[in-house]
């Protein structure tokens, strides 16, 4: 088993990502550094469309999460919902 | 005919699909192998281009407006920091250092993969990887760009900078920088993507981009830091292409598995050895410490290697040979390399120092391994030499590895004793390494190595009519370095006496009051 | 191997013997990397060991503590892998140097700044 | 410290900026974004290797051009991009791109269009989709192998222009009609006889050596005939005559981009030949040959286009096109 990880710059925009990301991945782990927040999950982290929306209260096009993005691990699965990383062995 | 009214909208695939697929023709009045005249001699089979998949899938459209997005708050950042003297603010002008490193070896070679990526996105006979490979040209341009404007503050005010492009085109300590970059521009538009995509971005790019620029956050340089972060942003799409395009090259030909092997094990090599700038920058010029070089190797290069060639290794890809070296070089990078250049502190072109004490224990307490034991002594003995007005400097020339051009610097792996040589006899002549890795690599090649122009070598060539006292010095004059203003010890060092005129890095001092 | 290439791809080194005033020696003291890597000095093959010693190890290392204390008799020499015992009289080219050649030599006893090999 | 002495403080700048930039601006003075960008920021020297795919050159050599310039940086683009002004310029058009297509959309402007007009747009668009492809290419090209930045870079952001207009123009393609249009645009310019003289000569532009060359042929001489010819005479005159405003409007990033790039094409080749006469001769034959191909491969798509009166319009361009030559001092 190995993680994933995703890394956004620390901003207020990059915030209902991360919860986001947080309640639908149980199993994530949030590191904040400074100007950073990077989320580590084992195997495999799906960041959703309709829970950022629901957390932000408008229409989200998952390629905005481009804009604060900073790096990732794992490989990249990407549809209008979902942006998943995964590992597969 | 209201059918096209109804049109429903396509998602983001089927989008990607329509917009770029079949764009090329199979020409005919000029045959195919004229117009890609580099496609076969580098020996690479590829019977499908169509297999290619490109994960991020964007049209110039998005692109336009995501990045546009980007950069219009980046530089809006760039343009208040620039307004409100934001390189006072930094943590301290030691700092200011870690900007001139990036701007001297980083923003050229980004340059250069630039140039070098639009040979391949020329020459690639497949569309959807040329598509890949031209918007990676355009961000390498656009990274290189960002480095220079973010610094562009910075050289008005300090030294160091001002002449960067050149110092990285020939000054000796830049040259594992620039011959990596002559390396690439010189390959092949096959071998080249997986040298830059693969090798440099997707295993080892992070650590510049991430670790480093959060330091760069903790020590107030609002400049860099979004530019670091958002060049790092892009690479991600890099690195995804590099993986689908070394699947891809696996999976066309089970012969093509050999040389893709090779070239993962010298471009990961090859790519490795500009590390010691990067760890250095981290464990010694970034005042305000955010984690050490050791702890960036282990998250942001040896967690996601390991997954990504368990992920290979049903393709036939094993981890690049270099790769338990490299992870036992992880407690002595830094040291290292940061001894070398305060050593030769007189013939670079920015300023270097002994850590202060609490420094050397934070290094302590992040190497207990290694720092005690090998590197503390050199640096306290630079300290008491310094205190006692005898700084030292190593006025000779370094002997440099024949490949990566680094001075022969590196002790065998795991040990911090004994210095690593290598030595191959080629055509009647001597050829020095500095591993294992970089001697395979000559001899896989030598005709293409025995071109290095080793600066420690030209500088004594007899037509340079040039061997005074410190030859290593003078050439580093000759490119318009300023000595003892651009380089140099850093205390008292006109950075420094500026900095604290202008009452700089206040809020560190208060902070350690 | 030889390199993929369109063409031709054949070059002559760049730093034979002859484009120098003098072939070079590569100088290193083990155990002292205060002296970061090994240092590249041009020299006459002539010159005797005497004058290597004297000359030419002072000029580079006198700066360490270390190199006064120094038994000369008990350093152990190097010319790449093989060690050699020199004789003052003899020259680099006596002991098998020529252009682009090693020369380390071991203080036992000595290991640098604090044992560090600094 | 009392607030005095934090106003007097002097934080005074020690140099304008970079030294390679002075060099080319005429000293040290405050540079623009674009200087520090772009000017001297390729390396000329002390190439470690010899090309494996060109071993007669260095990396970057000027001696792949028969154009000579004592400094590669005359050759400016007067627009001073960079890539983030270029990128945000690009994405404000989109959005009027966008705009166009929601109004176009909203008022269901595509479908009032006559079955005529419409497949008269789509056939004289869709194969051009493939001259944007080769365009790309060309400037991609160009980037590699030209010399300096700031004709390699804008070259760059030329070619990434030319993809995005492909890409329009699939767009277009998909909104106008069904998927299966692109593959009849590709089987004309593949096997309609009147395509195959342009197509002929823009595979031979493929296969060019010269990065100036490829630059005169391409962008000025290729483009400088086909965009006028394409979105002024037919879309903008012919099609939108006949009720093809909407044509007009959802291609009308390509006419307006091709004014805008035309400075640029302008003025990089006036600094090449104004440098001199024998670069002035070596462009100016480039310009001939080229413009006179150019005119030849677009006569029987000008027929398509505009049937009996599509010589009389490609006259009037290249009429145009030799007056703007001539501006640039080029006398063909």
């Amino acid at each position: 088993m190995s993680n994933v990880f995703i890394a956004f710059q620390a901003n207020e925009e990059s915030r209902p990502l991360v919860d986001a990301i947080v309640a639908d991945n149980p199993e994530a782990q949030v590191v904040y550094s400074p100007g950073l927040v990077k989320i580590d999950a084992p195997n495999r982290l799906v960041v959703k469309r309709e829970t950022i929306e629901e957390i932000i209260g408008r229409k989200y096009d998952l390629q905005e999460l481009q804009i604060n993005l900073v790096t990732l691990s794992g490989n990249l699965d990407e549809d209008d919902d979902e942006f998943v990383l995964s590992w597969k062995h | 005919m209201d059918k096209r009214v109804e049109k429903k909208k396509l998602d983001l695939s089927s989008r990607y699909q329509a917009l770029t697929q079949d764009l090329q023709w199979d020409t005919s009045y000029q045959s195919m192998d004229k117009v890609f005249p580099y496609a076969r001699y580098e020996g690479i089979r590829i019977n499908d281009w169509s297999q290619w998949q490109d994960p991020f899938k964007m049209t110039l459209d998005v692109w336009w407006r995501q990045q546009s997005e980007k950069d219009r708050r980046l530089y809006a950042v760039l343009d208040a920091f620039a307004q409100n003297n934001g390189q006072i603010g930094v943590s301290d002008a030691r700092y200011v250092n870690a900007v001139k490193l990036v701007l001297q070896a980083f923003a050229p070679m980004k340059y250069a993969l630039h140039r070098s990526l639009a040979h391949s996105a020329r020459n690639l006979p497949g569309d959807a990887a040329r598509i890949a490979a031209q918007i990676q040209a355009t961000e390498q341009l656009r990274h290189s760009q960002l480095t220079v404007h973010a610094a562009s503050v910075y050289n008005k005010y300090f030294n160091g900078m001002h002449a960067a492009p050149r110092w990285h085109e020939q000054a000796w300590y830049l040259a594992p920088v620039k011959s990596f970059a002559d390396d690439i521009a010189s390959a092949g538009p096959f071998e080249l993507m997986v040298a830059i995509s693969f090798g440099f971005e997707t295993l080892l790019s992070d650590t510049l981009y991430v670790p480093f620029m959060s330091a760069a956050a903790h020590n107030g340089d609002l400049s860099m830091v979004p530019a670091g972060f958002s060049s790092q942003s892009d690479v991600t799409r890099h690195k995804q292409a590099g993986t689908a395009m070394v699947k891809f090259l696996l999976q066309q030909d089970s012969l093509n598995i050999a040389t893709v092997q090779r070239w993962v094990d010298k471009w990961f090599w090859r790519s490795f050895r500009l590390m010691p700038l990067v760890a250095m920058l981290q464990d010694y010029m970034v005042p305000k410490r955010v984690g050490s070089w050791k702890e960036s190797w282990n998250t942001f290069v040896e967690a996601p290697i390991n997954a990504l060639f368990a992920e290979l290794a049903p393709y036939g890809l094993k981890k690049p040979a270099g790769w338990q070296a490299a992870c036992a070089a992880k407690d002595h990078l830094s040291h290292q390399s940061w001894n070398a250049f305060y050593g030769y502190g007189h013939a670079i072109a920015f300023h270097t120092w002994v850590p202060g004490n609490d420094e050397l224990a934070w290094l302590d307490s992040k190497y207990p391994n290694s720092f005690d034991r090998w590197y503390r002594p050199r640096l306290t003995h630079y300290a008491q030499l310094e205190a006692a007005g005898k700084r030292f400097h190593n006025h000779s020339l370094p002997m440099q590895c024949q490949v990566c051009q680094q001075p022969m610097m590196f002790t065998e792996p795991g040990d911090g004793r004994w210095i690593s040589y290598r030595e191959t006899r080629h055509e009647e002549e001597s050829f020095h390494f500095c591993s294992d890795q970089c001697q395979t690599i000559f001899s896989n090649e030598p005709d293409k190595y025995v071109q290095a122009q080793l600066a420690s070598h030209t500088i004594l060539h007899s037509n340079s009519n040039n061997t005074p006292e410190d030859a290593l010095q003078a050439s580093i004059a000759a490119l318009g370095v300023v000595i003892g203003r651009d380089n140099g010890e850093f205390h008292g060092s006109e950075d420094d006496t500026n900095f604290t005129e202008w009452g700089g890095g206040q809020d560190m001092k208060e902070a350690q009051l | 191997m030889s390199v993929s290439a369109i063409g031709a791809y054949t070059y002559a080194p760049h730093d034979t013997a002859d484009r120098f005033a003098a072939p070079l020696l590569y100088v290193a003291w083990d155990e002292h990397m205060m002296f970061a890597a090994p240092a590249v000095v041009p020299i006459a093959m002539d010159t005797t060991m005497a004058d290597v010693q004297a000359k030419v190890l002072a000029a580079l290392y006198s700066a360490h503590p270390d190199f006064e204390r120094i038994q000369w008799t008990r350093v152990q020499w190097f010319c790449g892998d093989r060690m050699f015992t020199p004789q003052p009289n003899a020259t680099l080219a006596d002991h098998g140097f020529k252009h682009k050649s090693v020369l380390r030599f071991r203080t036992p006893g000595l290991e640098g700044l604090r044992r560090s090999c600094g | 410290m009392s607030s005095i002495d934090l106003q007097a403080k002097e934080i005074k700048p020690a140099r304008n900026t970079f030294t390679h930039v002075a060099k080319h601006i005429g000293g040290d003075k405050p540079a623009t974004r674009y200087q520090e960008a772009t000017l001297g920021l390729q390396p000329t020297q002390n190439f470690h290797y010899r090309p494996t795919w060109d071993p007669q050159h260095e990396i970057y050599d000027a001696s792949r051009s028969a154009i000579k310039l004592a400094d590669w940086y005359v050759l400016k683009d007067p627009r001073q991009y960079y890539y983030a002004n270029w990128t945000i310029t690009r994405a404000r058009q989109h959005e009027a791109v966008e705009a166009n297509y929601s109004f176009v959309d909203s008022r269901g402007l595509l479908s009032r269009m006559t079955d005529d007009v419409r497949e008269s747009a789509c056939k004289v668009l869709m194969p051009l989709r493939h001259v944007a492809w080769a365009g790309n290419m060309n400037n991609t090209f160009i980037c590699a192998y030209g010399y300096g930045t700031a004709i390699t870079a804008a070259c760059n952001f030329h070619a990434m222009d030319h993809l995005g207009i492909a890409q329009y123009l699939t767009r277009f393609g998909l909104a106008a009609d069904d998927p299966s249009i692109l593959d009849a645009g590709k089987n004309d310019w593949l096997n309609d006889p009147r395509w195959q003289v342009l197509r002929r000569l823009v595979e031979d532009t493929l296969v060019m050596k010269d990065p100036m060359e490829m630059f005169v042929a391409q962008n000025l001489a290729l483009d400088g005939l086909l965009y006028p010819l394409i979105y002024g005479s037919f879309v903008d005159e012919h099609l939108t005559l006949k009720g093809g405003t909407a044509v007009a409007m959802l291609t009308s990033f390509m006419p307006e981009w091709h004014d805008e790039c035309a400075r640029w094409v302008d003025a990089v080749v006036k600094a090449c030949a104004a440098e001199s006469d024998e670069n002035k001769q070596i462009v100016t034959g480039w310009i001939q040959a080229w413009a006179d191909r150019v005119q030849a491969g677009l006569a029987p798509v000008a027929e398509i286009a505009l049937g009996e009166h599509g010589q009389e319009a490609l006259a009037e361009v290249r009429t145009a096109f030799n007056a703007r030559v001539a501006k640039i001092g080029i006398t063909l």
